[in-house]
């Protein structure tokens, strides 16, 4: 490791941690909140469940590489821009959380939701205020495997020229210095660790009812 | 009241749960719909706030069909207790409890203090307030179902097998919990259980359903002892009718009570022997309350407590002739202890008295 | 350290003063290029923001297009090459010409520098005693036995493999395809898994690590000099006047020497900064 | 899609053939690897609870690595050992077997966890010893969460054997990075169709080989306690 | 013989779950352990076949000590049911009865003829040996645990709470199935539960176990009834103590039966009010089989099914006083029928011959 140069390059790096953290905490957020509503879709139908779970199992196999490469054309937006990330990885946590979401409201027990419905809630009341808070367990386990690839992920983006921490693997290989590759890779657990440390604070401070925080 | 008018519900697989059903629950009673398991008790409650919509007929509240109301209006109106309690995993006891008075727009404050209350009412220690429902046993969840339920203060309650999650000791003590509450609140109450000994304890009127859905007979529980409609409801009913069916008939006076002499712990063998009538001598403690039977023959020196023989159940004079009747049966001397209200001897009674009483009151039933 | 690509949101600035977004590919020489020019533009007072490393011509291009980056600088060969792969230009003034035929609606090209980086095809120093290698044709006897080693694009490219055999009559034992003159391509001709390689007449690694670039004696390879490409409406009067200058005063040496640099983890500001001044241009 | 259908690209040194049996090498290898790994492994926490903090944290950590800057430094690390190819396929592999080991490792744990404890105290009380517990009783009640964690390493690694080419080797990754080279937008559709319809197709071998080989005592109940625990895929990494 | 000696178990958190038990369960008699809830009865079970070890005390097994054994081999010597069935989910309801047998080294195809016979045995149909468990009810899969014990025709069997997992009717017909097979098979049995009527009903002998692992009685279910040691087990043996006592003495002929005049279906009004004594008269069917109870004066015509009362249970002339006490108790005439072993009118008692009979017997009891 040479520790002078990551002294030089400090706020270039800081700089690339930035950028890091926001491709990967906006799709994830974005994701969710996309999620929702279609995992909510895929609790309710039978039918639809097995299809929007297939097409999400389909959209992983799509190498980002390609869907990279090909999101502009679709979406119309400038090359660099940052948005083809953000929109990529949303469509990876979104094809991830789906079935998550939906296994969440599956697994509030019956008794619960049948409760809520005697008590005469309506349904978005239910859904609101019962079956989504009983299901946060297992969505936030759901983001969590979510919050970890994308920080693996985003570093794909360096093929694209967007700043972020993949730019020091590129810029350690041309130059054979390992360096920045060290320095990247540590910095890409550990900002996963942190993320995955805070989705189990957020979800701890969701659920003060459950009797122990559901491990893995 | 709860009216159902030939209501039949039919699953989309062609299961018929619930067949013509005919049946009234009076305000104010405790109606029980009791069956063997699949005959169609859960189905029918369901019916009534609407949580399953009938095929045909009609259920009426207050003498207004169910059908036109807006369902989750007039589910607000009907406390519901679930078979396993079904309580809310995210909220806390107090919060569980004051949901359906938040939902119905009351302050949160106001809600809580009430909520409060009820949980004491459903005798839970005010202390169980903050917690969540995982650290509560079965029969715990159970009670706090039931004040949730209590909670808006409906006219209506529908309880589907409201204590079936819990061991029978647990499950006797929230029975007569429960029959308290309902002496003080008087709600309109429809509850599914299959245990017919539940079944007469509790309900002011029991139905009862056979498989395929059809209510077999609809009548009082000392009745439903004394004349059931066909076998089925006899075999359903069960061994130990004719026992269990003096539970219904108030001892009032119609049994002479004996004197009985008595003596008290620490008395000489001599006295002992004085005093007992038979091989059996009664002993109280200072204040002529019951202590067990002593043997004189078997005593030397003084009357200990390792004399007594404890298997006689005292009854109490207000009581049931089967109270009467067991006293004298489980005692040792065969003449049963009767006590007043305070615990206090009043005397004993043979249950060869008891049965001669009881053959002296006309049979509850003329036949239909 | 590098620029500020956080203000390229900011960017246009609005105002008075001139901007302009210099982007570089994703290997240093690019890198280092791409730094001279904006220190230079800074130099006369010209807003600059920097986006490093973009990547590859596939990104690059289009990035200029729709206005991602204004000015980067680029290789006349293998610009000309992307732009129409069936060209059949090889030298300088061949290049120049068809490539202003070429270019897409609103890039323009400045002037070109007499600095060159163009592909070589390299041998260890071992290979080319043992089969007494000097030029490209030279292969030719042995070329059986040797596995090559190239960019991908080399498989279908006329410049590349297909080049080899119909200008040289080269047919190697296997083509690998690694990446384009950078580590992996000269790692595998170290490490023996290629024993010969396309690399950049440029790279210091030639020399470091004693390898024998054979002589193009039939000039498959097209010239390589270096040109800013840059958006018409952003060629100032004085944007192209600088460039110009920097173009003129660059030398294939100083690009050597710098990448020599670079290759010792010096940073490339510096670098940059180091040799405007001594061209007097900073 | 022209690329696909072009008769050239069938026969031949780089054909598709060629590149689709390179890329089930590479990942089969992997998945090999990843399996006698982490098998093992989550059979002994899951049974001996011990080291379960391996299963949260590591696992989730594994996930955490960029492939692409692991592969980088693991080519410089390890490729100036070896004179052949060798010197890149180990750090693919190494790469693919990281990624395959946090589904299967999550996914034997928790179903090693998820045996009904009541069965398995039936066989202790049946006198079982400790082995044949294991073989006869939680082995054959939590396959189906293994195969179902074997499942999503295998088309995680499918996906991220891609990377492979990166680095000169072959499979279907060629397509993507020659594609992308030579600015052929088809051959690099026809890349991602190719991986994607090999991953359909061993994710439908896989469920059918689970339907096989699974108990049918065991395939209703357990579809809904898997789902806290079902590991998920990471996208691939070229 | 089983044979607790001392035996005391503390768990490393210092919970005492059993504490100095002395115990013997008889060899092919059927011990019951009952007591509140965590008072250590699966404790004491599970140390016999050592999933726990005691922390002080001896167990023998026919007078062997268990410490000293393979706890493997030992295990398979022995029966185990767990609570909830605890079967292998994996395996067919046949392979699970099975595993022993073959783990015993018995061929496969052999184990599972066995394995069909107990299930037929344990009142399953043949058809559910291909089954999966979750194809089963709780009550069903209850019977497979049990019999997947008997398959190795283990000598002992222990049984922690073996009928919990179903509802009380269910339940009845599971302990009377049992009780069955164990007149037949006569295993060394010890059985946990914390029902102290099915304790009372199966148990050769019952052990009543207090919070703290401690035993309170050791006593035939009678005995348990008549004398209770203390507070704790008169209070846990319940109220009805006396009645059900009588479950334990047997009729034989202690009872005078009178002859009682019968008329059939179908017989006239006049007949009926002639054969009648007191308001009812008796029907019975061509084979003298009680049918149910009329009352003349409300018949027209002829004596229909309409007019019958059912009430009454018939005793059988070789049951229990309680059943014959039952009878004339439930009986709307007073009058009990008993019927002989086929079902045939022997004749009636009164309630009060009943309870003279039963004062004249002595007293079960005599002080300890
Ligand atoms: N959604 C459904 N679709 C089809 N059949 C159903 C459905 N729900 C209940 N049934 C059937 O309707 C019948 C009555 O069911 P119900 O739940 O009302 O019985 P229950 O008397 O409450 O039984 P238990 O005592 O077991 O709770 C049963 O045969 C049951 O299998
Ligand atoms: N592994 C353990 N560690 C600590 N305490 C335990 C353990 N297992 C049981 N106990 C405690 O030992 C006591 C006896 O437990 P045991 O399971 O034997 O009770 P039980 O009589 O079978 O109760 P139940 O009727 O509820 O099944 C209880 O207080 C229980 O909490
Ligand atoms: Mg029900
Ligand atoms: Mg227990």
């Amino acid at each position: 490791m040479n520790f002078e140069w990551l002294g030089r390059q400090s706020d270039n790096i800081v700089f690339l941690l930035g950028w890091h953290v926001l491709l990967a905490v906006i799709p994830l957020i974005l994701g969710l909140l996309i999620a929702l509503p279609l995992g909510w879709w895929a609790h309710r139908s039978r039918r639809i469940y097995p299809l929007l779970v297939g097409v999400a199992g389909l959209l992983y196999t799509v190498p980002s590489l390609a869907l990279f490469v090909l999101l502009p054309l679709v979406l119309g937006t400038k090359i660099l821009d940052p948005l083809n990330i953000v929109a990529a990885l949303t469509i990876y946590t979104v094809a991830l959380l789906v079935r998550v979401v939906a296994d969440a409201l599956e697994s509030v027990p019956e008794d619960t939701v049948q409760a809520a419905k005697a008590m005469g809630y309506r349904g978005y009341q239910s859904l609101l205020k019962v079956e989504l808070p009983v299901g946060v367990p297992v969505i936030s386990a759901g983001l969590r495997v979510a919050a970890v690839s994308n920080v693996s992920l985003v570093s794909v983006a360096a093929l694209l020229g967007i700043p972020q921490l993949g730019s020091l693997f590129t810029q350690g290989f041309q130059l054979r210095f390992f360096t920045p590759i060290i320095a990247g890779i540590v910095l890409c657990v550990v900002l996963a660790m942190i993320l995955d440390g805070l989705i189990i604070l957020l979800n701890r401070w969701l659920t003060p009812w459950t009797p122990k925080v559901v491990a893995s | 009241m709860i009216k159902f008018e030939n209501v039949t519900k039919a699953y989309p697989d062609g299961t018929v749960a619930v067949d013509g059903l005919n049946l009234e629950a009076p305000t104010g009673k405790l109606t029980i719909l009791v069956g063997p398991s699949g005959c169609g008790k859960t189905t029918s409650l369901r019916m009534i706030n609407r949580l399953i919509e009938p095929t045909s007929g009609t259920i009426y509240l207050d003498d207004q069909p169910t059908s036109g109301m807006d369902a989750a209006l007039l589910r607000r109106r009907i406390g519901y207790v679930i078979q396993h309690a079904g309580l809310f995993p995210h909220k806390t006891i107090v919060d569980n409890v004051a949901t359906m008075p938040v939902l119905l727009g009351e302050s949160r404050q106001k809600a809580r203090i009430k909520a409060l209350e009820l949980i004491e009412r459903v005798g839970l220690p005010a202390s169980f307030a903050k917690r969540y429902p995982w650290q509560l046993s079965g029969g715990q969840q159970q009670r706090v179902g039931v004040a949730r339920a209590l909670a808006s203060d409906p006219a209506f309650m529908l309880m589907d097998e409201p204590f079936s999650a819990v061991d029978p000791v647990v499950r006797g003590q929230l029975q007569d919990e429960f029959l308290r509450l309902q002496r003080e609140i008087g709600k309109t109450i429809i509850m599914v259980t299959h245990d017919i000994d539940e079944a007469l304890k509790l309900g002011d009127q029991v139905a009862v359903m056979r498989v395929g859905g059809k209510l077999a007979q609809m009548a009082s529980p000392s009745e439903l002892l004394t004349s059931p409609a066909d076998e089925f409801v006899a075999d359903f009913v069960g061994r130990d009718r004719g026992y269990r069916s003096l539970g219904f008939t108030k001892t009032a006076g119609a049994v002479a009570i004996g004197e009985e002499a008595v003596i008290q712990l620490g008395a000489s063998a001599d006295e002992a022997r004085a005093k007992a009538s038979g091989a059996w001598v009664l002993v109280v403690d200072g204040s002529r309350k019951p202590l067990g039977w002593a043997q004189p023959e078997l005593v030397r020196g003084e009357v200990t407590r390792e004399h007594l023989n404890l298997s006689g159940i005292p009854a109490v004079v207000s009581g049931t002739m089967r109270q009467l009747l067991d006293a004298a049966l489980s005692s040792p001397s065969r003449r049963g202890v009767v006590v007043d209200e305070n615990g206090e001897l009043i005397g004993t009674v043979t249950a060869t008295d008891v049965v001669k009483a009881i053959e002296a009151e006309p049979h509850l039933e003329t036949a239909r | 350290g590098g620029g500020d690509p956080m203000s390229s949101s900011t960017t246009p600035a609005g105002g008075s003063g001139e901007s302009i977004i210099v982007g570089s590919a994703d290997f240093p020489e690019s890198q280092l290029i791409a730094k001279i020019y904006a220190e230079a533009l800074k130099a006369k007072g010209i807003q600059v923001t920097e986006k490093p490393s973009i990547g590859s011509r596939e990104v690059t291009i289009p990035a200029l297009k729709d206005g991602s980056i204004d000015l980067m600088p680029e290789y006349g060969g293998a610009l000309l090459q992307y732009l129409d792969s069936k060209t059949k230009a090889v030298s300088s003034e061949d290049v120049t010409k068809d490539l202003a035929t070429k270019i897409p609606a609103g890039l323009t090209l400045l002037t070109a520098s007499e600095a060159e980086d163009k592909d070589v095809l390299a041998v260890k120093k071992e290979t080319a005693e043992k089969y007494n290698l000097k030029t490209i044709e030279d292969i030719k006897p042995v070329a059986k036995e040797l596995v090559l080693g190239g960019p991908p694009e080399w498989k279908t490219r006329l410049n590349g493999v297909a080049g080899l055999k119909s200008v040289y009559g080269l047919e190697f034992k296997e083509f690998s395809a690694l990446d384009a003159g950078g580590p992996l391509t000269l790692n595998a001709l170290l490490s023996g898994q290629v024993q010969v390689a396309d690399l950049f007449s440029t790279d210091p690694a030639l020399k470091d690590n004693n390898l024998v670039a054979l002589e193009d004696n039939k000039n498959l390879f097209l010239s390589e000099n270096i040109v800013p490409v840059i958006n018409a409406k952003k060629s100032t009067d004085v944007v192209k006047e600088t460039l110009n200058k920097v173009s003129a005063a660059l030398t294939t040496e100083d690009l050597i020497s710098m990448n020599g640099r670079v290759a010792k983890f010096e940073d490339i500001g510096e670098i940059a900064k180091e040799w405007l001044k001594s061209k007097n241009l900073g | 899609m022209n690329y696909l259908f072009d008769p050239r690209h069938w026969s031949g040194a780089d054909s598709i053939p060629t590149l689709i049996g390179e890329h089930l090498l590479y990942s089969l290898i992997a998945l090999a690897i990843a399996a006698i790994i982490a098998v093992p492994l989550g059979i002994y926490i899951g049974v001996t609870g011990k080291g379960v903090f391996l299963i949260a944290g590591l696992a989730n950590a594994l996930r955490a690595l960029p492939s692409v800057g692991l592969l980088i430094l693991l080519v410089l690390l390890i490729s100036p050992a070896f004179p052949s190819k060798m010197g890149y396929i180990l750090p693919s592999l190494i790469v693919l077997v990281l990624l395959a080991v946090p589904p299967i490792l999550t996914n034997t744990y928790a179903g090693v966890r998820a045996v009904d404890a009541a069965a398995v105290d039936a066989a202790r009380g049946m006198g079982f010893r400790t082995m044949k517990i294991l073989t006869d009783v939680q082995l054959p009640c939590s396959l189906p969460l293994v195969l179902s964690g074997v499942r999503s390493a295998l088309l995680q690694i499918i996906s991220t054997a891609t990377i492979a080419a990166y680095i000169s080797l072959g499979g279907l990754g060629r397509l993507l990075i020659d594609g992308k080279a030579q600015n052929d937008y088809s051959q690099m559709v026809a890349g991602a169709v190719l991986v994607a319809l090999l991953a359909l197709f061993f994710d439908q071998l896989l469920a059918f080989i689970t339907r096989r080989v699974v108990s049918p005592g065991l395939t209703r109940r357990t579809i809904k306690s898997a789902s806290p625990a079902e590991p998920v895929k990471t996208p691939v990494t070229v």
